[in-house]
C-alpha cells in the first residue's frame, strides 16, 4: 500500500486517504471496502503509542461497518454509530478542501504589514520611562517562582508493558509441531509453559480451530476432564 | 467626518490591533458608533484600493498596507516571511478559521487526532490565540491578526465559503456548540483599564 | 493609481520620512512620476480632512497623523505607559530580568504564547532594552538600566533569591525538549522518536 500519513495526521486521514485512492464517495459502502486496508495499515506502519487508541477505535467501527455489509439483518442498535463515523468524515473532507484553497491563498503570498514598532516615533520625548509604581522586587521574585513551578515537568505516570499475547495463528503452529512428535497429548500439556488467562483461551480457540479443520480429534471423557487432542492425519 | 479621522490617527499611531472598546474610551463615544465608523472606514480603504487597509477581526481593529503591495513592502522591509506551514498545521488553522472561537476538544475531534503540539506550534508563531472563558473556564481558539495578515485578508468572512463551513449545522449537531461570552488574556489582565 | 497606492504603503511602513530617490528606486518609476504622485497624494489626504496627512518636506515625504488629534494622541500614549502591568506583562519582565539578556524565540517558547505586543510595551515604557549582537544579528531583551535604578538595585544580581532562580534548570528543560518536539513538527511525516 502506497499511503503515507504526514505525522499528526489521524485516523480519518487515513480513512480519506484509502477512499480517494479508490475514487469512492463516502458511503457506508466504501467504508465497508476499505475497512481491511485500513487494519492492513495500522498493522504495517509505526504509529505512536498515544494515537494508537484513536485508529483502533476507527478499526472497530470500520469492521462493525464492514459485517453489518455483509450480514445486513445483525447489528441494528450500531446504527447511530456508524452513521456518525460517516458524517464525520463528510465533515473533515470539507475542512481538507477548505485548507487546500487557504494553501493557494497563502501560495499568492499576499501578506500585509503592520507599521513597525518605534519607540521614538511615538515618544516625541525618548527618555521617557514610566514604571508601575507600586511593583517590588518581591513581587518579581513571586511570579518568577510561580513560573518555575508551572513550567516543572508533571511527575511521570509510572509505565506498564502490555505483554506479549500469542495470536490463534502461533498457538495453531504450536500445536502442529506437538502433534508431528506424537499421536495424542493432552490439554493441560499445551498449557505447560503458562498460567495466563489469555494464553489458555487463545490455546482452547487453536485447538477447536484446528478440529474444524480436521487436523485433530477431541477427546473428553468425563465433564471438567482432561482434554486429550489426537492427531488425524495419516501417517506417512 | 471627525470620528473616522480619530479612529484612523489611532489605528495609525499604534501601529498594533486596537479594541472597539479601548477606541471607545479614547474618543468617548459608544462602542456602537466606533464599530460602525470602524467598518465603514475599512470599506472605504478597501473600495479606494489604498495602499493602507484597515482589517477586522473579531472586535479589533489593525491598519496595515495592503496586500497589492506585499512583494514591495517585503523588500523594503528585507522580510523573509515564506507562508510555509506544515500540511497538519495548515489544516487545523483552517478549522479555528472556519469555526473559531472553538474549544481543543471540539477541534481534537474534527480531525480526530491530538493537536496539542500543532496548537502551541501556532500560538508561539501568533497565528492563534487561545481566550478563555472566565465563569466556565474553558478555552477556546481562534485566528489572530497576524493569521489574516499573512492571508491578505480584511476579515475571515472574506475567506472561501466562509458562510457554508462556519455555520455548517451538522457540526453544531455533533459537537454541540455553544458560544459564550468569551474573554481574552489581554482583556483580563489588564488592571489599569478596569 | 496602482503608483500612489505603492507611494501609500511604504510611507506608512517606514515610520521615518522617505525621499523621492529612494521611493522611485524602490517602486522602479521615475523621480517626476514619484514628486507628482506623492504631491496628488498629499492633497487628497489633506483635502479629506483624514486622520493621516502626507507631507512634503524639501525631497522627503513623511505619512504623520493628523496635528488636529495630538491631544487624543497623548491620551493614547498616557494610557499605554501608566498604571500597573497586567500579569502577563509582568510575567514577561520577570522572566527578563531572571534570565537576560533573552532573545524573542525563548521568551516565546517559556511563556506558551507570541510575546509581540506585550514586548512591545514593555519597551514604551522604558522598562527594558532590545540589543543585538553585530556579529551574529541576534537581538536580545533586557531590562533597562532606569528600571534597575526605580527597583533600588544596581544589578539585576540583586533581585531577591537571584542566583537560585536564575540558575533553576526547568526553564532550559523545557526550552530543551520543547526544541525536539517542535522540529520534528515542522519536519513533515517523520515520525517522533520519543
Amino acid at each position: 500500500m502506497n499511503i503515507k500519513l504526514e505525522q499528526f495526521e489521524g485516523p480519518l486521514g487515513l480513512m480519506l486517504k484509502l477512499i480517494e485512492k479508490e475514487e469512492m464517495d463516502i458511503t457506508q459502502i466504501s467504508l465497508a471496502k476499505i475497512a481491511d486496508e485500513y487494519v492492513e495499515y495500522i498493522r504495517a506502519n509505526v504509529i505512536q503509542p498515544e494515537e494508537m487508541a484513536d485508529f483502533l477505535v476507527v478499526a472497530a467501527k470500520l469492521l462493525l461497518i464492514k459485517s453489518k455489509a455483509l450480514l445486513p439483518y445483525l447489528y441494528p442498535e450500531e446504527e447511530a454509530e456508524m452513521e456518525e463515523l460517516e458524517q464525520r468524515l463528510k465533515m473533515y473532507k470539507e475542512f481538507i478542501e477548505a485548507t487546500k484553497r487557504i494553501e493557494k491563498i497563502l501560495d499568492k503570498k499576499k501578506f500585509m504589514f503592520p507599521r513597525e514598532f518605534n519607540r521614538k516615533a511615538m515618544i516625541a520625548n525618548a527618555n521617557s520611562f514610566t514604571p508601575p509604581k507600586t511593583l517590588k522586587t518581591e513581587d518579581m521574585c513571586m511570579v518568577f517562582k510561580d513560573l518555575l513551578t508551572r513550567l516543572r515537568p508533571a511527575e511521570k505516570l509510572a509505565e506498564k508493558r502490555l505483554e506479549k499475547k500469542i495470536s490463534i495463528e502461533e498457538k495453531i503452529f504450536t500445536i502442529k509441531e506437538m502433534i508431528l512428535k506424537r499421536i495424542k497429548f493432552s490439554f493441560n500439556q499445551l498449557l505447560e509453559n503458562t498460567s495466563n488467562k489469555t494464553d489458555i483461551i487463545v490455546s482452547f480457540l487453536a485447538t477447536l480451530e484446528l478440529m474444524r479443520q480436521r487436523e485433530v480429534r477431541l477427546e473428553q471423557e468425563d465433564l471438567f476432564g482432561e482434554i486429550w487432542i489426537h492427531s488425524l492425519r495419516i501417517k506417512e | 467626518m471627525p470620528l473616522k479621522s480619530k479612529i484612523e490617527s489611532l489605528l495609525f499611531i499604534s501601529a498594533k490591533p486596537m479594541s472597539i472598546k479601548q477606541l471607545a474610551d479614547l474618543i468617548k463615544v459608544s462602542e456602537e458608533d466606533i464599530k460602525k465608523a470602524g467598518e465603514e472606514l475599512a470599506e472605504q480603504y478597501q473600495q479606494n484600493k489604498n495602499g493602507i487597509q484597515v482589517i477586522k477581526n473579531a472586535s479589533k481593529f489593525q491598519m496595515v498596507s495592503a496586500s497589492d503591495n506585499a512583494k514591495l513592502i517585503q523588500e523594503f522591509l528585507q522580510d523573509e516571511t515564506s507562508g510555509e506551514l506544515s500540511r497538519p498545521s495548515l489544516e487545523t488553522l483552517t478549522i479555528i478559521a472556519y469555526r473559531g472561537p472553538i474549544s481543543k476538544i471540539d477541534l481534537d475531534r474534527i480531525r480526530g487526532v491530538n493537536c496539542s503540539l500543532i496548537l502551541r506550534n501556532l500560538l508561539l508563531r501568533g497565528l492563534i490565540e487561545l481566550k478563555s472563558d472566565k465563569q466556565t473556564d474553558d478555552s477556546f481558539y481562534s485566528v489572530s491578526f497576524d493569521f489574516l495578515r499573512f492571508l491578505g485578508l480584511n476579515d475571515v468572512k472574506e475567506l472561501p465559503e466562509f458562510a457554508k463551513l462556519s455555520e455548517d449545522n451538522s457540526i453544531d449537531k455533533m459537537l454541540g456548540t455553544d458560544e459564550e461570552k468569551i474573554i481574552s488574556e489581554e482583556d483580563t489582565g489588564e488592571v489599569n483599564k478596569n
